[in-house]
């Protein structure tokens, strides 16, 4: 089981994180990968740039505990979830989750499980820098459904 | 003693990225909300009044009425938005 | 919208694919990929290689179709499909799907979706060449499941 | 003329990626098969009775009651595997 988790300024390659995955397990079927990106707008101010403070002792805890917790769900063969703190331009990659399994049922199961717990859960903010001014980011009600629906 | 530490608005709502209290009485994440909140004229009153908040002790996240002892450090942030 | 799709013998690069869709438009918040690989094994008998034969006038007519029914559904910004044909060897990349879409959720369903109809209706056949012989391989019953649940 | 293709398994246990038929009172992808199936002997009408098979009249899945007219491409092949 490869397990690798990463907060980091600098920017990721998504290929290297695959190319690390898919030789995982020569029994690897199935890699699912999510790139979240800075877009240019959020809710029509122009976005100019994005600020991601994190909290150090517990962000690397948090990730671990839901990759762990995704691990116990499905049949998985590694895992690797890269997220970018500091400041960030419109474009850049914010959040890499790439998961590799037998099947192609667990690789997106688990790739989307864990990005909806990291978003409701992994101790990140985001700080707006838009042309009318910086604002920090409230959590959408929609992230938190998305997380909920794992319970049942 | 215990470290507090402040997050993201809340840290540049206080600005301050923390500080420490000597504990004494101090039992819960809501006394030690309460000592915080004392000092009035400060904006800790009116910031914790108001804004939403998660706490957590020792790097977990805890309930309001969540234990403290001597040595821990408890965080106060907004609900996350990273991803 | 920014819409590709290859059936080729030649393999293909995930990174290259990628970084067509983050540019496909620049509110690009989510790009989800799915990468299926030759795996060593399948049913027990060791696999040594694969041959993928196609129906090459229909098989992009079908793939087209397939991807036009995930913009229809939701809201995206691009997608590329390859498909590589002819012989593979274990470790090899079979299929790409990547999707880009303002937000994850999107992303990720459009491609589930996508390789689970692909799956079930794009004129593809694998041979299975192990160890003990070779075999055409037949459909699973949870890849038509899969591609059942997306008609509630 | 009716262009038949077969794929896969089928074009194996053919030993033919395809043949030629005149079509005259044929009208029908049944009508076709029960054609293909007369020349007993020949591995066709195991084959035809025996393999799930699937049809596609000019690169469209059809029923096998789908109609047939003349220049018409109709392939057989066993259900899909890709991905």
């Amino acid at each position: 089981m490869y397990i690798r988790i990463r907060v980091q300024e600098i920017g990721f390659s998504l290929d290297e994180a695959f190319q690390e995955l898919r030789r995982a397990s020569n029994s690897v079927g199935a890699v699912c990968t999510f790139t979240g990106l800075v877009r240019d707008f959020n809710d029509d101010a122009e976005v100019t740039g994005l600020f991601l403070e994190h909290y150090p002792e517990m962000t690397e805890k948090q990730l671990a505990r839901i990759v762990d917790d995704a691990c116990q769900r499905w049949q998985l063969m590694g895992v690797s979830v890269i997220h970018r703190i500091g400041a960030l331009l419109p474009g850049d990659e914010i959040v890499l989750v790439a998961v590799a399994a037998g099947h192609r049922g667990e690789a997106f199961s688990a790739c989307e499980f864990i990005m909806d717990y990291l978003k409701t859960q992994a101790t990140f903010w985001k700080k707006e820098v838009a042309a009318d001014g910086e604002r920090w980011l409230t959590m959408r009600e929609s992230d938190i459904t998305a997380a909920d629906r794992w319970q049942s | 003693m215990i470290k507090v530490v402040f997050f993201a608005s809340l840290r540049e709502r206080f600005q301050s990225p923390g500080l420490t209290v000597e504990i004494d009485q101090i039992a819960s994440v809501a006394a030690l909300i309460e000592v915080l909140m004392l000092p009035d004229g400060t904006p800790f009153g009116s910031i914790f009044a108001e804004e939403k908040l998660m706490v957590a002790v020792n790097q977990e996240v805890v309930d309001f009425d969540g234990a403290i002892t001597e040595g821990d450090e408890v965080a106060f942030f907004p609900p996350v938005t990273g991803g």
